[in-house]
């Protein structure tokens, strides 16, 4: 049982340093107080204070005082420990100290940023400093335990952003596993036809990846599968894979797509995922020409050998006898040093918005549908037609549906407006329509982006600034029969407008896949209040997340557009290529152990040990901490009824002084 | 020449009361009239934009601009008819019926609202009669309120007052609650509140907002 | 119990947060680098989990003078460490009983999950959490002293209550 | 659940008719409302222009008085058949719950009039709690009269959706639609239902209201609609009332019939006409429209 007296290491010198973070702490906090009450404090042999103590002048202040052996632990006044606990404890390790023999105060984040009064702030300072002082005296030299890390990679998600982080690893001779859940690879951009700013073919620059990730000899594809188990930490993590049956065996399909001329159903009858139900297909399909891997799926939902009788001339057809209908789900497991997630977005409902009428006229598309119109492998061959196969003569196109709206998005959404902007020249150009772009503010930020703007204004494209309140199809006037009326008030000329179209297009927004949560469970990541990944930090730290080892790459982090995905792939492939290039982890030294003699064997900590860490040892009938599995939760420390279970770095004695500490100076 | 008015187009920083915005964004969940983005989907929704001297959109920027007598002086918010649909189709959620509300009740204060219009004739009519009665009584309410606007239209109108009559839906009886003292002891008290609000409010004394 | 009369207005509560580093720790960053500002009563000590909790650890703040204590844990199935957060939730519940026993009002003592992304719940909860320990006054520290001069110390209670539930 | 009725100012004059209807409805499917004893005006449209917190007072005057009558009991229904009313209730409710600086006005306003304020008075409209108090089929069964050749356009207007509905869809509600189908009528789709009548302007400022008014008609005209059913006072006055000066300025013809919805459902319910206050309507149900019901009551046995 810990004592609360304060019976501190008598020999203990500690060192102080107050940062002012330039004004960041300066401003709200007197530094020169909290020093002055620092100096007081039992044990202190050295209190400064600096600008910017995490510089390298501010660093070497600190190697100094233990060089001259003036101090043997160290407190840090300034960030988060999140923020440069690695950088302190790097410079203690440099100058010949124990990195952890250090706390940290966090008097910026926690005080500083947050606090309104300079004297509270102040007195909250003192506090902090005085709980790390506390704590420090009973800190003890520990060092770090290194892991291998296994070189292979395991990517998530087969659009561009996970296509390209595959390619640069498995160029850099990694190995990688490639896990999709659709048939094919290719994601979102497989279905556009044309790409802003510079209206270069979509499929003519993404085809040839998907060909080169489907012949690398590095890369394991596995579509129509999924991840269903991540176990382990950075650098050795066990995966299981779900691989689900496609009835066809993939090794053995060429490609040749007899088998979907031979089916019993003679035209397409069941929802196109691939052309999101503008078309049908039949039960037995590849979802476009260019699907990576060209194997025929049979979805067994629709397939009428699973429902009734078939004579199933589709495996009479094949020459290869690829088709299996006695196809088994499969799971296989794989062990990966690194994971990189490019898992997506899903596009937003717009039928949540009713007063758009998606889902009530037939006219009112969304744009991924019109990505679907435009694209001469499409499914009206690239014609722009309305429901009733004419052109359209006029055309509407919102921005901003499921976006910056606090009834369903509050964020921007980024992409909009660009590819609104692409999708109004590609439908004038193909239907010489009448185009009225409706928005609230035109964001074209990037290259050549505002330059493709002016483009279409040139081109005749008509700008409203005004978000639509209405689309409905009642007349006012003649020409307003039989159209789609929208209702908007033109901001820049202060008038409500009521404008007759043919077509309406709902520029509609990204939005989190719906599994994301479980997927970021499954991973044991976060997410941001609007279900995007969260990264470590939103400038220094983009594409990594809170737990070592796993990345983040493309939307699944937040809308972004295609050239931004690619570059971040690019980012986290390095982030997990410098991993594998250090050949190790170093792992916190947290660990729980046990002090023997006040163990009883009572075996509730390794009841209660999540990882299965505690072991007993049967001899000593004592509990026994397997150092390599413990991942320094302490829940077994906080059970063990008679106190033998310590955590480094969390000891009960640590943190008692720690509370005595924060009490003070209110 | 004579209608030539561009000269007084500009709008001095001086002629502007910068208190504007923050005396409206005072009313209960007011202050996310700040966060207005311009969207002018209030004004396309309104059924009576059409009619309105600004959009209500306009009255959103004028508040926060500080443009005080445009806005109580406008028949914007006298049009109002508290629909809400500009309400519930704000993007920004922001309680646009609520801030014409509070900008009429403004205006009535500080006696700067059109005139001759109707509107708040009738407002002010219906208001005395439920502070005397607790209720009101539609048929007075109307003849008064014909009586104070445009008592020619008392002719005009004649034939629907009639047709009324007839069919028993109008009656010049005088509504009332039967307990008009509990009324008048809840009005006392809030007119006690506002007067020593007021009052401290002068003197510089703040409410404590936590 | 508190006596109101005693907690003038200018009483400033003491409040000692324990948060758990992935989540509410996080959090609390965050409400720093988005200048969420707030009460400056509460005083974090970092633990890795909520699991890591030790009832005792709650005790000692009160005895050493705190008025309140804060507990913060990842959300139900969002531990880091799988499953800490429960455990957690199992200890307070306990521990709650020992304090009403002891006649501790309930609002002091708090079990709050906040994400990472939740630094806005963090400047909330401390927020209310002060104004509602001010409303209660400074917390007598007779109580505690005389339960834990009794035969059991007040710490092992609450330990042994707590590992009947949590094993 | 114990309903108490508060009629509001209308249904006592021009809306005397929906108080009849309503009343007699209400009695055909055996549910007991009683009066809110000494009711006052709800504070609604025009009172929120001069002053907010009296207009909450107001309110909170009924909604104490309610929770009094039903002897403190948690399950109490204020059933406002006035849109305006329903809402002036509803937000009143709502501020003074959400906001305490509101709540502790009007709890010093009421205390000194003797009364006390509580939470648990739910504010309902009429047609909340025929279309979700009662089993659609139990409706269904009631009906003794085929009125087969109506073609119902639903008005909800404004008040009762928006902003604080709790039973229906702000967007696009669909309860009288389920309500008359239960009775056994068509329905046409009016994408105008929600659309604004045009309020107090029709009297106000009547070139502005009527044109809101008239293009409601116009368009329920058009899509085939032969009566109009109202769920408010106000909103069947300007729809109805104004025809024939509307005519007159648009130079149209608008001849449609509009009641309250209480009335339609009452002749389908087989209540006479006078009961239901029909003879008070400026353009009249055509006469035999009803025939006995094919179905209808006879199922029950």
């Amino acid at each position: 049982m810990s004592s609360l007296d304060n019976k501190h290491n008598g020999s203990a010198r500690v060192g102080v340093y107050i940062c002012h973070c330039g004004i960041n702490i300066a401003g709200k906090v007197h530094i020169q107080d909290v020093v002055d009450i620092a100096k007081k404090l039992p044990g202190v042999t050295v209190a400064k204070e600096y600008k910017f103590m995490c510089s390298d002048p501010g660093q070497e202040i600190i190697q100094e005082d233990i060089k001259k052996g003036l101090i043997d632990r160290v407190v840090v006044a300034s960030c988060s420990p999140l923020m440069h606990e690695p950088t302190f404890r790097g410079a203690m390790a440099k100058a010949d100290g124990n990195p952890f023999m250090f706390q940290m105060a966090n008097i910026r984040e926690h005080v500083s940023w947050v606090t309104k009064d300079k004297g509270l702030a102040t007195d909250k300072s003192k506090a902090l400093v005085a709980a790390a002082v506390a704590r420090v005296m009973f800190h003890q030299p520990l060092t770090k335990t290194q892991v291998p890390v296994n070189p292979n990679v395991l990517i998530v998600g087969g659009g561009i952003a996970g296509i390209h982080a595959a390619l640069t690893m498995a160029n850099a001779g990694k190995k990688v596993y490639l896990v999709e859940r659709e048939p094919t690879i290719g994601g979102h951009m497989a279905k556009f036809d044309k790409t802003f700013p510079t209206l270069d073919c979509s499929a003519c620059i993404l085809t040839p990846k998907m060909s080169a990730v489907r012949a690398h000899p590095n890369i394991t594809l596995w579509t129509y599968s999924d991840v269903v188990g991540v176990d382990g930490f950075v650098g050795n993590f066990k995966i299981k894979v779900k691989l689900r049956p496609r009835y066809v065996i993939e090794e053995e399909c060429v490609g040749c797509l007899e088998c979907i001329e031979a089916c019993i159903f003679k035209h397409g009858k069941f929802k196109d995922e691939f052309n999101v139900g503008l078309a049908k297909r039949k039960p037995i399909y590849v979802p476009f020409p260019q699907a990576t891997p060209l194997v025929a799926v049979i979805d067994p939902e629709t397939c009428a050998y699973f429902r009734a009788k078939c004579k199933k001339p589709c495996a009479d057809v094949c020459e290869k006898k690829a088709i299996d209908f006695n196809q088994k789900e499969e799971i296989v497991e794989v062990d990966v040093g690194s994971i990189i997630l490019a898992t997506g977005f899903k596009t937003f409902d717009a039928s949540r918005v009713a007063r758009y009428g998606y889902g009530k006229y037939p006219n009112v598309y969304t744009s991924l549908e019109v990505e679907r119109l435009v694209n001469a492998a499409g499914p009206t061959g690239g014609e722009v037609v309305l429901a009733n196969g004419k052109k359209p003569k006029s055309v509407a196109i919102i921005h901003c549906v499921g976006s910056r709206d606090a009834n369903s998005n509050k964020y921007c959404s980024k992409v909009c407006c660009m590819y609104s902007l692409k999708l109004a020249h590609l439908v004038k150009e193909r239907t010489e329509a009448d185009v009225y772009n409706f928005y609230i503010d035109m964001r074209t930020p990037g290259k050549g982006y505002e330059e493709f703007y002016e483009r279409l204004l040139l081109e005749g494209i008509n700008f409203i600034r005004g978000r639509v309140a209405e689309v409905t199809d009642w007349a006012m006037t003649p020409d307003e029969e039989e159209k789609l009326v929208i209702r908007a008030e033109d901001t820049l000329v202060g008038k409500v407008r009521r404008i007759p179209v043919d077509m309406v297009v709902l520029a509609v927004g990204m939005e989190a896949q719906p599994d994301a949560d479980d997927v970021r469970r499954m991973f044991n990541i976060s997410c941001s209040h609007e279900g995007w990944f969260l990264e470590r930090h939103p400038k220094l730290a983009p594409v990594s997340t809170l737990t070592d080892g796993v990345f983040l790459a493309g939307a699944c982090q937040g809308p972004k557009d295609i050239p931004d995905s690619v570059a971040q792939a690019g980012a986290a492939a390095a982030e997990a290529l410098a991993l594998i290039d250090i050949g190790h982890v170093e792992l916190e030294p947290n660990t729980a152990f046990v002090r023997d003699e006040f163990c009883s064997g009572c075996r509730t900590c390794m009841n209660i040990c999540p990882f299965s860490a505690i072991a007993i040892d049967t001899e000593k009938d004592t509990a026994v901490v397997n150092g390599a599995l413990c991942k320094g939760c302490g829940t077994c420390v906080a059970a063990c009824p008679s106190g033998a279970l310590q955590q480094n770095l969390f000891t009960d004695e640590q943190i008692f002084h720690e509370i005595e500490g924060v009490m003070n100076y209110v | 020449m004579d209608n030539w008015r561009g000269w007084d187009k500009i709008s001095y920083q001086s002629d502007l009361d910068p208190r504007f915005a923050e005396e409206i964004a005072s009313i209960p969940g007011g202050d996310k009239l700040f966060a207005c983005i311009q969207c002018g989907t209030c004004s396309g929704m309104c059924p009576l934009s059409s009619y309105m001297d600004v959009t209500p959109r306009q009255i959103i920027a004028m508040i926060r601009a500080g443009f005080k007598g445009d806005v109580l002086s406008s028949y914007t918010t006298w049009l109002c008819a508290s629909c809400y649909t500009c309400s519930v189709e704000c993007p920004k959620q922001i309680k646009i019926t609520d801030i014409m509300y509070a900008a009429k009740r403004l205006a009535i204060r500080e006696g700067v609202y059109p005139k001759k219009f109707p509107i708040p004739v009738l407002a002010s009519e219906f208001f005395s009669a439920v502070e005397k009665n607790g209720r009101s009584s539609e048929g007075r309410l109307i003849m008064k309120f014909v009586m104070k606007t445009n008592p020619l239209n008392m002719f005009k109108q004649a034939g629907l007052g009639l047709k009324l009559f007839r069919t028993g839906r109008f009656s010049i009886k005088r509504e009332s609650v039967e307990r008009v003292g509990e009324l008048n002891s809840m009005m006392k008290f809030l007119e006690m509140e506002h007067m020593i609000k007021k009052a401290s409010d002068a003197v510089g004394v703040k409410e404590d907002h936590k | 119990m508190s006596d109101k009369n005693v907690a003038g207005s200018d009483f400033e509560p003491r409040i000692v947060a324990f948060f758990c580093n992935w989540c509410t720790y996080t959090a609390a960053d965050l409400a720093g680098t988005a200048r969420m500002v707030y009460a400056p009563n509460a005083r974090v000590v970092r633990i890795m989990c909520s699991g890591r909790l030790d009832p005792q650890f709650v005790l000692a703040a009160l005895r050493k003078g705190a008025d309140g204590v804060l507990i913060g844990g990842c959300h139900p199935g969002d531990c880091h460490y799988q499953e800490g957060n429960y455990k957690a939730l199992r200890r307070f519940t306990l521990l709650k009983t020992l304090l009403a026993a002891m006649g501790i009002e309930e609002e002091r003592v708090r079990l709050e999950w906040i994400a990472a992304s939740e630094g806005d719940k963090v400047q909330r909860v401390i927020n209310e959490m002060t104004e509602q320990v001010r409303k209660l006054g400074p917390l007598r520290l007779e109580q505690i002293h005389q339960i834990e001069g009794s035969h059991h110390s007040a710490a092992q209670v609450g330990k042994h209550a707590v590992m009947e539930g949590a094993v | 659940m114990k309903y108490l009725y508060y009629p509001g100012c209308s249904l006592k004059s021009t809306g005397r008719a929906y108080e009849e209807s309503a009343l007699a409805v209400t009695e055909a499917l055996g549910m007991r409302m009683d009066e809110l004893e000494d009711w006052n005006c709800c504070g609604a449209t025009n009172y929120m222009s001069i002053s907010e917190l009296k207009s909450f007072a107001l309110s909170g005057r009924n909604l104490s008085l309610a929770n009094r009558q039903a002897n403190n009991t948690e399950s109490v229904s204020l059933v406002a058949p006035c849109a305006a009313c329903y809402l002036g209730l509803t937000k009143a409710k709502r501020y003074i719950e959400e906001y305490p600086e509101i709540r502790s006005k009007v709890d010093g306003a009421l205390n000194a009039a003797g009364l006390e304020y509580r939470d648990h008075v739910r504010v309902r409209h009429l047609l909340d709690v025929l279309v979700n108090d009662f089993d659609q089929r139990s409706i269904t069964e009631r009906v003794k009269v085929k009125l087969a050749g109506m073609k119902v356009a639903c008005y909800y207007g404004c008040q009762i959706v928006r902003p604080y509905s709790e039973f229906d869809d702000q967007h696009n509600p669909t309860s009288m639609e389920r309500l008359f189908k239960s009775l056994g009528m068509d329905v046409v789709d009016w994408p105008l239902k929600t659309r604004c009548c045009g309020g107090t302007l029709t009297g106000t400022v009547s070139e502005v209201g009527q044109r809101l008014s008239y293009i409601l008609l116009r368009e329920a005209t058009r899509r085939g609609a032969n009566v109009i059913v109202t769920a408010c006072p106000l909103c069947q006055f300007n729809l109805e009332c104004y025809q024939s000066e509307m005519s007159k300025r648009f130079n149209d013809s608008v001849h449609i019939p509009v009641t309250y919805f209480t009335q339609l459902m009452g002749l389908a319910l087989g209540i006479p006409r006078k009961k239901l206050g029909l003879h008070r309507l400026f353009v009249p149900i055509p006469d035999g429209v009803e025939s006995p019901a094919a179905g209808g009551a006879h199922v029950l046995a």
